[in-house]
């Protein structure tokens, strides 16, 4: 192939990489700081996608603007999700919380789905907004643009998170939860708040992955556990507790989406998981885990 | 009790540029008692670590009975009769007293005791450990002391040539204190070397027939119990840090 | 050991098998599953709201008249969801048959509940109508109880082609499927039609089912540079990711054929939908037919247009009836031969028919987008008039 | 309280052991309905009580153990198809398998916790691809058909003597000296190892031993519906269910999956006959309280236990 073709599909596979990682980053917070597999994660993208194009198809509002409405709705989803269904389990025994944990996050996970299900009987079953920015090109090369705006947003929402998690009490807890839940409560942390607000943020950004799939893509009420596996395979892929490798995971996997995906499409979608397979055997905890 | 069984020669370990030993060297006589001493963070439970098998020394060899270990997993060196207590006692909450105890028999012994009918014998360690009576109960159901004595019961069911107890005094009200020893000493009578970290002097000086004392790392003195509390380097030592906090 | 338990409590939800009541019948049952639940959901869970307005209509026009008993007998449907999944739809199949007692089946969606639903048929000696399932390895087992209205998977696009052909213009074709046994062959038969009728074929791919993102593939298609881009029976929510990523990536083809395109495809497209031209089961026209169509979809709580396959339901709705009516008696083998034997004009035009396989003629016609809505390309002559090349024009 | 039950109990003892003597002779009784659903229940005990092995007893949350289910369905459907007769595909889909869990137990128990969890889920969606991608193998999308016949009596005996089998060999492994160390390894790994449990070689020996069940069952479950697809017996639901079956009736019990998929079945077959809509999220909600109010599971709950004490089949799990 020809370097701009070269030159094309790598930018493809970053900017995927980047639409991966604006979820993925939410997950790698509530795992880190709760120890939670949180198999909802997926769904609450679907349901803000849902709503985001409620908004903006039935009210006719820009889907942008749908999603700065909706998303930040889902802090709250997620703060109360952790209180309501995830803090009562943190007592117990490891493999034991582990196990409630699968369940409870499980069975919100089919609640979800149903219920959207149920809601779009009649309607589109997938939702997808007609919205286009305009396509950048450089030269012979496109940018596509949506994602580049949400490539900017991770970049902006890394550098940010650095920022919390240094300078923040509320982030320096984060991270000493993430570091050592009972280290972090004997040194007087009230880990159960901030459990609480992990999974709020980490909600948050798994709805405005959610209003932004719905634009550049779509949403249906089944996409939520499929999504949440590729996202766990990129948190476990980057390491616990970095998000840089979280966004390293991301970005490999769409590279690796993207150039395989034009050798052989047939094998694309395999690429997540047979790297981090590959991940694993080298390094247990991951690219960036300590 | 002049043969070595357990051999330490420039044991070093580095915790990511951090060292918690350096370069120490002890013998340990076959059949004795000996006590690890030192203020915290001096390194003694790093050196019960690699001696278990639970770390590697970063240089240095650890040899068990002319068997050099420090490379082994801590099955194969429990097997070859290492056991261990741990600082903040460790149970298999989840299971009974009796299944506690059977683990270490069933699968710490190595060869040994090779004679010996399972039933009879653990009920035989039960008593000695006063946990006779209780073997159906969950071991997250015992009082901290049962705990403590249940720790030592797996410990002996395997059996061990060598037992490291890490402060398993400590925490203790008098007359348990006493206890413990007594059963220190009588675990020590069947031919056991025992390994005890320890801050209280008291059992220090009741038990061990010879003490190591670790600072930073490194292996500041070594000999008798009585000789080490009048060392000025001890003293200094364990004033020095007294008077940092 | 709480086996047992749970087999009473499953024994339980069984009503007592009370033996059916000789002489008259009091109603034919119509019995079969339409996935509610899982991945199908989204193409068929409606259709539940089309029969029951199909059984509706016919029993406020009395019924459907049988002889052998001297009058018309009311139809029942009675329907599951089988959560688009094999093992559900075996035991529901298993259930009708045995429990809901049904007189014919009308199949699920998709070949793999077909294999399993068809057993039931074999071993009650039910007629089995396989509203959608025309994939030839469905007919390899011998099980005369089966028959469909729809034409081979290979021969879906006939009516396309016959289009096409007539229309000119046109010389180089890429085609994408999905990978799954019924898009790959329904793919496959139009990529051998368009070659038959002179046109060439110079991409053809098929992307994985979970495919989530298809710039790497539309980056291929680009290299090939076709005249016309088709995406063969590419359902949502796949197409509509192609698309949009090959708006954004610049592939503009001269033609652009989505041949399973529903609402959710338009919306996401928008204002790009434009001139995009695709399949459906109907196409204007005023006999009594397309007005009844009208009617039952609208009874339904949709569009005609909104379900493409609405219309192949209403096909077999009246291919059942027909039977039935010719067989003039609840008799498994008699309603079997008469299914077998359909011989029913619709639309005024449609010519329905069994071959020996038991493949029907049922195909669907082509359609365009014009401002958000789809008009009708057929009959050919007319389509002609009204058919715009999309040039590219996003 | 104990005096309180003794009728209750006996009677349900009752029930059950009839239930348990009558699901031998439950197809001459000619319910065909009956034998289908049961035959599925079946399928999913067998699953529940095999992931139990790894996931209950030695407390690693397999959510990848169905991948076992649908090798051996591949395996054996392929072997089929080459000619084998019956017992010969299975024991070839068992051989795959059981070579397939010592394989993968390496890499993945260097992974505790949620970690193992989560590379196991990973790997059910790995297996779909492949199986999708190796067309000139598997068939691909096409799935793989084998010849058909009514295999629906053959069928619910052999499921029924391989659930009898799971159950029976659960019962063992958690009174085995292997149980015992799988036990210590859920309690605490690395005591375990300071006691002088292999770990690794114990938790390779429980994976496949875990495994060989769902193999056969696949295999078995291949030859009834004579087809299936990749996304079929991969599926990420059908990968939790079994664990959500287990967890629900009493993980680390031996009647604990029994109980969960007997109930979880009987609910959602319930659910599927009586409701209009929303099934799904009925069962989600069951699932959940579940989670958050029953973390021992129903028979771990006082009342069942004092049931099970009286019908002989209280077990200890400590």
């Amino acid at each position: 192939m020809d370097g701009t073709l070269l030159l094309q599909l790598t930018i493809n596979g970053v900017l995927l990489g980047g639409v991966y990682t604006l979820a993925a980053f939410g997950l790698s917070l509530i795992f880190g700081v709760s120890g939670v597999l949180n198999l909802a994660h997926g769904e609450f993208l679907m349901l803000s996608g849902f709503l985001v194009f409620l908004v903006s198809d039935r009210l006719g509002i820009n889907p942008f603007v749908a999603v700065a409405l909706v998303s930040p709705l889902f802090f709250a989803v997620g703060y109360a999700f952790e209180r309501l269904l995830i803090r009562p389990l943190a007592l117990r025994k490891e493999h034991v919380r582990l196990a409630s944990a699968t369940l409870v996050t499980l069975g919100a996970a089919l609640i979800l789905e149903d219920g959207a299900a149920f809601f779009s009987l009649g309607t589109e079953f997938e939702k997808s907004v007609g919205y286009f920015l305009p396509t950048l090109r450089l030269g012979p090369l496109v940018l596509p643009s949506l994602k580049l705006v949400v490539f900017g947003l991770v970049a902006l929402l890394i550098a940010g998170l650095a920022a919390f998690l240094k300078y923040t009490y509320v982030g320096l807890a984060v991270q000493a939860v993430t570091q050592s839940p009972r280290g972090a409560l004997l040194n007087g942390v009230p880990t159960a708040r901030i459990g609480a607000v992990a999974f709020g943020i980490g909600t948050f950004l798994a709805a405005a992955a959610g209003g932004l799939e719905v634009i550049h893509s779509y949403v249906s009420p089944l996409i939520g556990l499929p999504l949440t596996l590729k996202y766990l395979c990129i948190i476990v892929m980057g390491g616990l507790g970095s998000f840089v490798g979280v966004a390293l995971g991301g970005i490999l996997i769409g590279l690796g989406e993207s150039f395989v995906g034009f050798l052989n499409p047939a094998w694309g979608q395999t690429v997540a998981y047979l790297l981090l397979v590959l991940v694993l055997l080298t390094r247990p905890t991951g690219l960036l885990g300590k | 009790m002049s043969a070595t069984l357990i051999q330490a020669r420039g044991v070093t370990k580095d915790f990511s540029g951090l060292r918690a030993l350096n370069a120490v060297d002890f013998d340990i006589a076959a059949g004795s008692i000996t006590a690890i001493i030192g203020p915290n963070g001096a390194g003694k439970t790093t050196l019960f670590n690699l001696i278990a098998g639970d770390e590697r020394p970063t240089s240095g060899t650890v040899v068990f009975d002319g068997r050099e270990i420090g490379h082994l997993a801590p099955d194969e060196v429990c097997r070859l009769g290492v056991a261990r207590t741990y600082q903040s006692v460790r149970p298999f909450l989840g299971l009974s007293v009796w299944n506690n105890v059977k683990v270490g028999w069933l699968y710490g012994r190595g060869g040994r005791a090779a004679g010996l009918k399972m039933e009879p014998d653990l009920n035989e360690i039960l008593r000695f450990t006063r946990l006779d009576g209780i073997p159906e109960r969950r071991a997250e159901t015992l009082t901290p002391l049962e705990r403590k004595r249940l720790e030592l019961a797996r410990a002996l069911a395997t059996h061990p040539r060598a037992l490291l107890l890490d402060e398993i005094i400590a925490g203790l009200t008098p007359t348990e204190t006493g206890e413990m020893m007594q059963t220190i000493r009588a675990i020590n009578a069947r031919g056991i070397t025992v390994l005890l970290i320890e801050h209280v002097m008291k059992a220090v000086m009741g038990l061990s027939h010879h003490v190591i004392v670790l600072h930073h790392g490194e292996k500041i003195a070594e000999g008798e119990p009585e000789a080490i509390v009048r060392d000025p380097g001890v003293v200094e030592a364990y004033l020095g840090t007294g008077t940092q906090g | 050991m709480l086996l047992g338990l749970a087999g009473l409590a499953l024994a339980a939800l069984l009503p007592a098998g009370a033996p059916q009541a000789q002489g008259t019948p009091k109603e034919i049952v119509i019995g079969g599953t339409i996935s509610q639940s899982g991945p199908l959901q989204g193409i068929v869970a409606p259709f539940v709201k089309l029969a029951k307005a199909w059984e509706d209509r016919v029993n406020a026009r009395g019924g459907i008249p049988m002889k052998a008993y001297g009058k018309s007998l009311p139809i029942r449907f009675v329907i599951y969801d089988d959560k688009s999944d094999p093992a559900t739809t075996l035991s529901f199949y298993e259930r009708l048959a045995t429990v809901d007692k049904v007189d014919v089946f009308i199949g699920p969606f998709s070949s793999g509940l077909h294999n399993a639903a068809l057993q039931a048929s074999v071993s009650h000696k039910i007629p089995f109508f396989m509203v959608e399932g025309n994939d030839p390895f469905l007919f390899k087992d011998p099980n005369p109880w089966r028959v469909t209205g729809l034409a081979p998977a290979d021969k879906e696009q006939t009516r396309m082609v016959q289009f096409l052909s007539k229309l000119g213009g046109l010389k180089t074709f890429a085609i994408l499927a999905r990978d799954n046994l019924h898009e790959k062959e329904s793919a496959k038969g139009l990529a051998e039609m368009l070659s038959q009728a002179g046109f060439q074929v110079v991409y053809q791919e098929t992307a994985p089912a979970d495919t989530k993102d298809f710039a790497s593939i539309v980056l291929a298609m680009k290299q090939k540079n076709p005249d016309a881009v088709v995406v063969e029976a590419l359902a949502p929510p796949s197409n509509i990711q192609f698309l949009k990523q090959a708006r954004e990536q610049g592939l503009n083809p001269k033609e652009l054929f989505v041949s399973h395109a529903p609402v959710p495809v338009i919306k996401g497209l928008g204002p790009s939908s434009e001139n995009m031209v695709s399949m459906l089961y109907s196409f204007d026209g005023d006999s009594a037919d397309h007005k009844e169509f009208q009617e039952l979809c609208k009874a339904a709580g949709f569009e005609p247009w909104q379900y493409s396959e609405a219309g192949i339901r209403y096909r077999a709705y009246r291919r059942i009836e027909d039977a039935l009516e010719r067989a003039g008696t609840l008799d498994k083998e008699a309603v079997r031969k008469a299914m077998w034997s359909t011989d029913l004009t619709l639309f005024g035009e449609e010519q329905m028919k069994h071959d020996a396989t038991g493949f029907g003629t049922d195909m669907p016609y082509p359609v365009q987008v014009h401002d958000g809505k789809y008009v009708s390309l057929w009959p050919i002559e007319k389509g002609l008039k009204v058919h715009r090349f999309k040039d590219g024009k996003w | 309280m104990r005096r309180s039950v003794p009728v209750l109990a006996l009677g349900l003892g009752g029930v059950l052991v009839a239930g348990l003597l009558a699901l031998p002779w439950l197809p001459l009784a000619g319910g065909g309905y009956a034998v289908k659903v049961l035959t599925l229940l079946l399928i999913y005990v067998v699953l529940a009580q095999s992931y139990d092995i790894v996931g209950g007893t030695m407390g690693y949350v397999n959510l990848g153990h169905i991948a076992f289910f649908g090798l051996g369905a591949y395996a054996c459907g392929i072997a089929f198809n080459a000619g084998l007769a019956l017992p010969g595909a299975l024991a070839a889909g068992m051989a795959v398998v059981m070579a397939f869990a010592a394989l993968i137990s390496y890499p993945f128990f260097r992974l505790r916790g949620a970690y193992f969890s989560l590379a196991a889920f990973g790997l059910v969606k790995l297996m779909e691809n492949v199986t999708i991608n190796l067309r000139w193998l598997t068939g691909g999308s096409n799935g793989l058909k084998v010849a058909a016949a009514d295999r629906t009596l053959p069928m619910y005996y052999l499921t029924l003597g391989l659930a009898a089998a799971t159950i029976l060999a659960g019962w063992l492994v958690n009174r085995s000296r292997l149980g015992l160390a799988m036990k210590s390894i859920r309690e605490d790994e690395a005591v375990a190892r300071d006691f002088g449990v292999p770990t690794l070689r114990i938790k390779t020996q429980a994976l496949v031993l875990s495994a060989c069940f769902p193999a056969l069952m696949g295999g078995l479950y291949m030859w009834y519906f004579n087809f299936i697809e990749p996304a079929q017996v991969y599926g990420l639901k059908i990968a939790l269910q079994p664990v959500a079956m287990a967890l629900l009736g009493g993980s680390g019990l031996v009647v604990g999956p029994v109980l969960g998929a007997a109930l979880l079945y009987a609910l959602e077959e319930f659910i599927w006959t009586h409701v209009e809509h929303l099934q799904g999220a009925i069962l989600g909600l069951v699932v959940v309280l579940v989670g958050l109010f029953m973390p021992g599971g129903v028979a771990r709950l006082a009342p069942v236990q004092r049931l099970l004490e009286r019908i002989g089949l209280r077990e200890d799990d400590r």
